[in-house]
């Protein structure tokens, strides 16, 4: 299980060819890649705030809670912050187990929840203004998903 | 003395991202009247506690959650990872 | 959208970088990769046999009604035939979509379809003989989950 | 004449993968059965109808289908992709 939150790009094509690789009771990997998005044509840049220290164990909880529900064989998490431009790969999240379903709701999973409980902030500089993008009810919703 | 931080347009509202604050708050909604009542960037930070979430020691926690042993508060918006 | 039948191995990696990349419409992009699994230690040989002409034709078919079905960006099957050792990977899928839901439900969807609607068969060369994978119940009863 | 395919076990037991068959059945259950009067391993190979499929032209199909107009038809397993 590895989490990362960093400032710096990285490659969603090089993390996922060096995860979960080379063993033999991975029958599944599912990974989710998060991208900027800028459908109008009218952002700049993305910027991202987060809680140090509270956002590794945040993410880690959730994590191990996906490991108590689902047998997960391995998962990742790669989370940046700082300044991004369209295009750019945000984050993303993978995990390995012996058949798809676990690894596709494992991964569905730790999406929402790394969506609404995760201390990150998003703020769009666009061409008209600055803006602090507002959580969405139907990613609180989400997460009803889950209830047990 | 407990550490009290801001992320987000809570940090901005109230023009800095951590302070020192000495208190005798119970509770973080105690404690969240003692800072309204400083100046009017709190009043305002604050004015709709629902739209605000708060992490005590840094794991999420209720406004009527007591403040014995905590050491570092933080308030925030509704987090928008992924 | 990229449909490929081949018996070369191929690198989900690699893969998975060069997929809907450098969009700007793009914000979630979710990947499916299949791996032959030996979690007993006792296969020596996967062997995937396919019906030339129909695989492609049917593999186009899913990845259209799975288009009807969500917001498609881009979609991608690659999937493989011939001999693999446990360990190699067997196929790939990969959709980009404006958000999450729609990434996570249509590859899920796909391979779902792919499991039981695309023609391959697998036999499995075990230390104590070889066998047919029969396919499962539960596979077939997966596809209700997406009748509307 | 019509030109039959054979896929994973159903091909093994018939002993060749595809060959051209003068018929003149009018469906697919029909081509079975003169199929199944053949030989032994032909017999043995349509033994369990429910647990073979179909194709006609490269499409999935039912065995009450019309053969009117087909120029390849496939018989193998339940298909396990993915």
């Amino acid at each position: 299980m590895r989490v990362r939150v960093q400032e710096a790009a990285f490659d969603p094509g090089r993390e996922l060819a060096g995860f979960a690789r080379g063993r033999h009771d991975v029958g599944a990997v599912v990974s989710f890649t998060g991208v900027v998005r800028d459908t109008e044509g009218t952002l700049e840049r993305m910027e991202i705030e987060h809680y140090p220290g509270m956002t590794e164990k945040a993410i880690s909880a959730i994590v191990d809670e996906a490991s108590a529900r689902w047998s997960l064989l391995d998962a990742m998490v790669i989370h940046r912050h700082g300044t991004m431009a369209p295009g750019e790969v945000i984050m993303m999240v993978a995990t390995a187990s012996a058949h798809r379903a676990e690894a596709f709701a494992s991964a569905d999973f730790l999406m929402d929840y790394l969506k609404s409980r995760a201390p990150f902030w998003k703020k769009e500089r666009r061409k008209d203004g600055t803006v602090w993008v507002a959580a969405k009810d139907e990613d609180e919703a989400a997460l009803d998903r889950w209830s047990r | 003395m407990i550490d009290v931080l801001y992320f987000a347009w809570v940090r901005e509202r109230i023009g800095l991202p951590k302070e020192r604050v000495e208190t005798g708050a119970a509770t973080v909604a105690e404690l969240v009247e003692e800072l309204k009542a400083r100046e009017e960037r709190y009043a305002m930070a604050f004015a709709d506690i629902a739209s605000l979430r708060v992490a005590l020691d840094q794991e999420l926690a209720e406004f009527d959650a007591p403040l014995a042993g905590v050491r570092e508060v933080a308030f925030f918006p509704p987090m928008t990872g992924g």
